[in-house]
């Protein structure tokens, strides 16, 4: 279908699926539904398995040697993560997932603002939030709570008709009361990536926090969490070839040693009584309870795995792969394509529109000719009614996603329109 | 037949192209508000039943897939007229028809209801199907108690 | 070393250690950790394996074939462990562990009291919160905090000199302004067992709510949570057979519709607009972002597992376990066994003092024998202050354990004070 | 020597049993509390330094293992009299062998306290180890800062 002869890099994309075994088991997979989860290598897979069969031990607690090298290992994969990431070791915390660290940073600061905690960080009555009409729910309901936990008042930046947010549209809404401003890095509908850089100066005019959703951005291109400037970022390992069951809050370390922890319990104390407990600091403070050791050592290997890779080769590859899209999407008609114009950056993610198709049938007709994509507002109501629509068709790549992959893609999407009768 | 053709046959598609039963659903004596969260598919249904127990009148509006659309219609021909207990059966086999994922043949009383067993083979697309029925049946089991 | 003759049962113990692979790795380990964390069968680890590498996708989330079978595939999983523990299945939530599911309690009720939610469930400044000095830090610190933000006030059930709790000393706690009342099933220190019909009546007696922490009963009893009465329970999957990373919240059905979720994101809302979120009905309000979905998988094959074991037969092999473990601390001479006297009921659950040595030395040696088990203060400090010790040395049993195991524990234990020069 | 006899060296059981430089801390100039979260273990460590930069006086109480015991009675005889900065390097040398897993050997400045060397095997038990010497490196470092 491409017919300008370019090809994605050789090291990447249909090269990297011997190491997925998914797609042993479907070797005609089209998967364009790395943006909801990703598959898994060998690598990570094997890695966890490992580590279960031969070296599972309760970490961090007790003093055998199986807890030692247990512990080592769980504390490697963070060392990995992080310098991944551009985080200090002390500075990851492990989560449930991204939607679990947003709320970690949400509810410890409710409890700050409650007088649980160091009150450096909390919030009073008119105080200001700012975040994107883009945001999926997990970076907008937490912040909904804490507002109505404190008083605080939620000002969002909206979006224009390709649902895209601009800094100029946040400083409009930026004042001396705005205290934290949370925003997506790239937008799981729309691809676009966020000017980090100006957000974060503007924040800091202000004196307010940053809060960086980085689920769409660390599995796909190289991210410095130190180098941006943010305060806090979280992002999720199923989304970067790891496994479920793992997240991970990035703060900078002065911020995490002030946050009151809001899961509390074992692990995370120095000395408890039957009225107080003490927390330790950073990052075991947020990790009450045993932790997902098996998880975590996979989430390392996945870092690993795309260290090895470069980050920068993994956006290079995409880069095409997103130019692609676009141009597959931009040559059907009757298909409107949300998010930045063609010729402009975004992230290998395309949402669409099929006039007179709903979204669900558009999905099932693309599934049955074996191309695996998300439909629904993506957990992004208030954008999708931007749009205008409940819901749209997305396609999202991975380091194994291939041009022919978008290729298969836009012949199937070609055929929705016809399959259900709709006019041209 | 392919399995996509089985689950959008003939009369699913020309029932979401001119659906039945639109109309006002306030008009009518009990509404009722469906959505599916996954997708933001909503309908809202309304139904009236007379003294002798008759769905007298069943109205509904609503935005959403061609199952979700032409399965309210399908319903709105098949139980505007019927009696409460019938309606609350024929909802029942169908709701059994979907979850059995095929395995539960449809009785020719479901009429064209029966071409949503397809629908079955297609777990996330079970509730697009049920959507009007379940607001028909949260309006008849108001009116029943009333 | 056992003279009596008794042997343990023929279908566990030794004869299961080929389900695991844990033990392929290491056939002369004593494992005697199963109360911190568990070993997990092949058919467990399987089970997760075979979903990640061929039928991986996202849950819940679009439309796809991928999507239905592996939705298909979790809530099945949801079934299974439901049914395992009595529950209904809208009444069982995952969590990222029973620690995680305890503060989702916590929490919501905090949020209940500040208004944010249904007010049926609210505490007041001198309400009482009742609990046991016994408590594990996961059903202590929550309600501490819990207590700190509502103004309520935590009333303690003290030990004895042998850290154990009793429904009397409960009953002169407990006032018709007690609220709730948290308490464990089984010490993790102990092994006391509750007398759960008993709390359950006088809860209700004064109108409180019932948290039972289920940690170290559901891996090695029958417990029906719905025939106990109580109103909320936690567990976690790595204690019984299954993968870290996830547990369970059990809950009324009513209960769990009533209170507020803590975490919030995708997947457990109705409507999102920029102002507010409406949220689904339990379980899904309570499991925002997305799930530990393998996890849930591995968890249900543990429950799959016990389950064919038949639970009965666990507890009757670990009754011989105990009395084992029992007799063995008690014959050897400087050695003290907390927890109920030989002859009493109890978990096989052994927590001893050696007389002149500290905990962490006494770990170290049985470790150099090959004897793994826990030392420290088992994240419950309350009880190690009333047992006069900051820390204990813990052998606790499992599925496999085999009164070979606890002969091996007996006799390096009786080693311990000679290798540390301490005069008998 | 078994891995066991390596970490429990006679040199540790002996100073576990007769510890050195046990006494009030708070007698002391600086005093540090160090707990070990993980089992409970404290010590409360004071130092007094001289006008000269000299540890003039060094007392300490406490409850733990053998470990961390005798490494505080080891300190308590290698540092008391040493100048702060030769402590520093000390407590930084000790910490590098610890931390190394038995890969940096100690020097001989460190004298009885390479006996701990075989402790960096043990993850868990480098904590114990270190317990005294980071108290006293807090009292050296507000020692320093006064
Ligand atoms: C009695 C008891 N309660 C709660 C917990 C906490 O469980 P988890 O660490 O899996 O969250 C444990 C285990 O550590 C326990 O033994
Ligand atoms: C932009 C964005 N933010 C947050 C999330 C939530 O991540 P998780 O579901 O892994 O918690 C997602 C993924 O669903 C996402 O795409």
């Amino acid at each position: 279908m491409r017919d300008n002869g370019s090809v994605s890099s050789p090291d990447l994309g249909r090269a990297r699926r011997a190491d997925f075994p998914f797609f042993s088991s479907h070797p005609d997979a089209v998967y364009l539904d790395s943006g909801a989860t990703s598959q898994r290598p060998d690598a990570v897979i094997d890695a966890e398995v490992d580590f279960v069969r031969s070296d599972y031990a309760a970490v961090h607690r007790g003093s055998s040697v199986a807890t030692g090298e247990a512990t080592w290992a769980f504390e490697s994969a963070r060392e990995r993560v992080a310098a991944f990431v551009g985080a200090g070791e002390r500075e990851l915390v492990w989560t449930a997932g991204a939607t679990d660290a947003l709320n970690m940073i949400s509810l410890g600061i409710s409890d700050a603002s409650a007088g649980l905690g160091d009150d450096s960080l909390a919030l009073s009555a008119g105080d200001e939030i700012v975040l994107t009409e883009a945001e999926h729910h997990a970076n907008l309901i937490p912040w909904q709570r804490l507002a109505k936990r404190t008083g605080a008042v939620l000002r969002p930046v909206g979006v224009d008709a390709d649902g895209l947010w601009s800094i100029d549209a946040m400083r409009a809404v930026v004042t001396p009361r705005t205290r934290l401003i949370a925003f997506p890095h790239v937008s799981n509908v729309t691809g676009q990536i966020a000017p980090v850089g100006d957000v974060v100066e503007l924040a800091r005019s202000v004196g307010a926090l940053t809060v960086l959703d980085a689920c769409q951005s660390v599995p796909h291109m190289p991210v410095d969490v130190s180098a941006l400037g943010v305060d806090f970022a979280a992002f999720s390992a199923h989304k970067m070839l790891g496994p479920t069951g793992i997240g991970a809050l990035y703060g900078r370390a002065e911020l995490l040693d002030a946050l009151p922890p809001a899961r509390t319990g074992g692990s995370m104390i120095t000395t408890v009584t039957l009225d107080e407990a003490e927390f330790l600091p950073a990052p075991n403070r947020f990790e009450a309870g045993t932790q997902p050791v098996s998880q975590a050592i996979g989430f390392g290997a996945a870092a690993a795995y795309l260290s090895a890779l470069g980050m920068g080769a993994v956006r290079a590859h995409e880069e095409r792969i997103a130019e692609a899209l676009v141009e597959a999407a931009s040559r059907t008609p009757g298909v409107r394509l949300v998010g930045p114009a063609a010729g402009h950056e975004r992230a290998a993610i395309a949402s669409v529109i099929v006039d007179g198709v709903h979204a669900h049938d558009v999905g099932q007709f693309l599934d049955d000719r074996g191309v695996t994509i998300r439909t629904g507002h993506h957990c992004a109501q208030p954008l999708h009614r931007a749009l205008g629509v409940a819901s749209t068709t997305r396609a999202s790549a991975s380091v194994y996603t291939d041009l022919d992959d978008v290729a298969r893609f836009g012949e199937a999407l070609g055929e929705v329109r016809d399959y259900f009768g709709v006019t041209a | 037949m392919s399995d996509l053709d089985d689950l959008y046959r003939e009369v699913i598609l020309d029932h979401n192209r001119t659906p039945q039963g639109k109309g006002d659903p306030h008009a009518e004596a009990h509404s009722h508000h469906e959505l599916n969260p996954s997708c933001g598919d909503e309908i809202t249904l309304g139904a009236t039943v007379d003294e002798a127990g008759t769905i007298s009148s069943l109205h509904w509006e609503g935005q959403g897939c061609s199952i979700s659309m032409a399965s309210a219609s399908v319903m709105s021909a098949l139980l505007t007229g019927a009696s409460r207990d019938d309606a609350f059966a024929r909802i029942e086999e169908f709701r059994e028809m979907l979850r059995s994922r095929g395995a539960v043949e449809p009785t020719e009383e479901l009429e064209d209801a029966a071409a949503f067993q397809g629908v079955g083979k297609y777990v996330m697309r079970i509730k697009c199907a049920m959507l009007g029925w379940v607001a028909l049946e949260a309006c008849l089991k108001e009116s029943a108690a009333a």
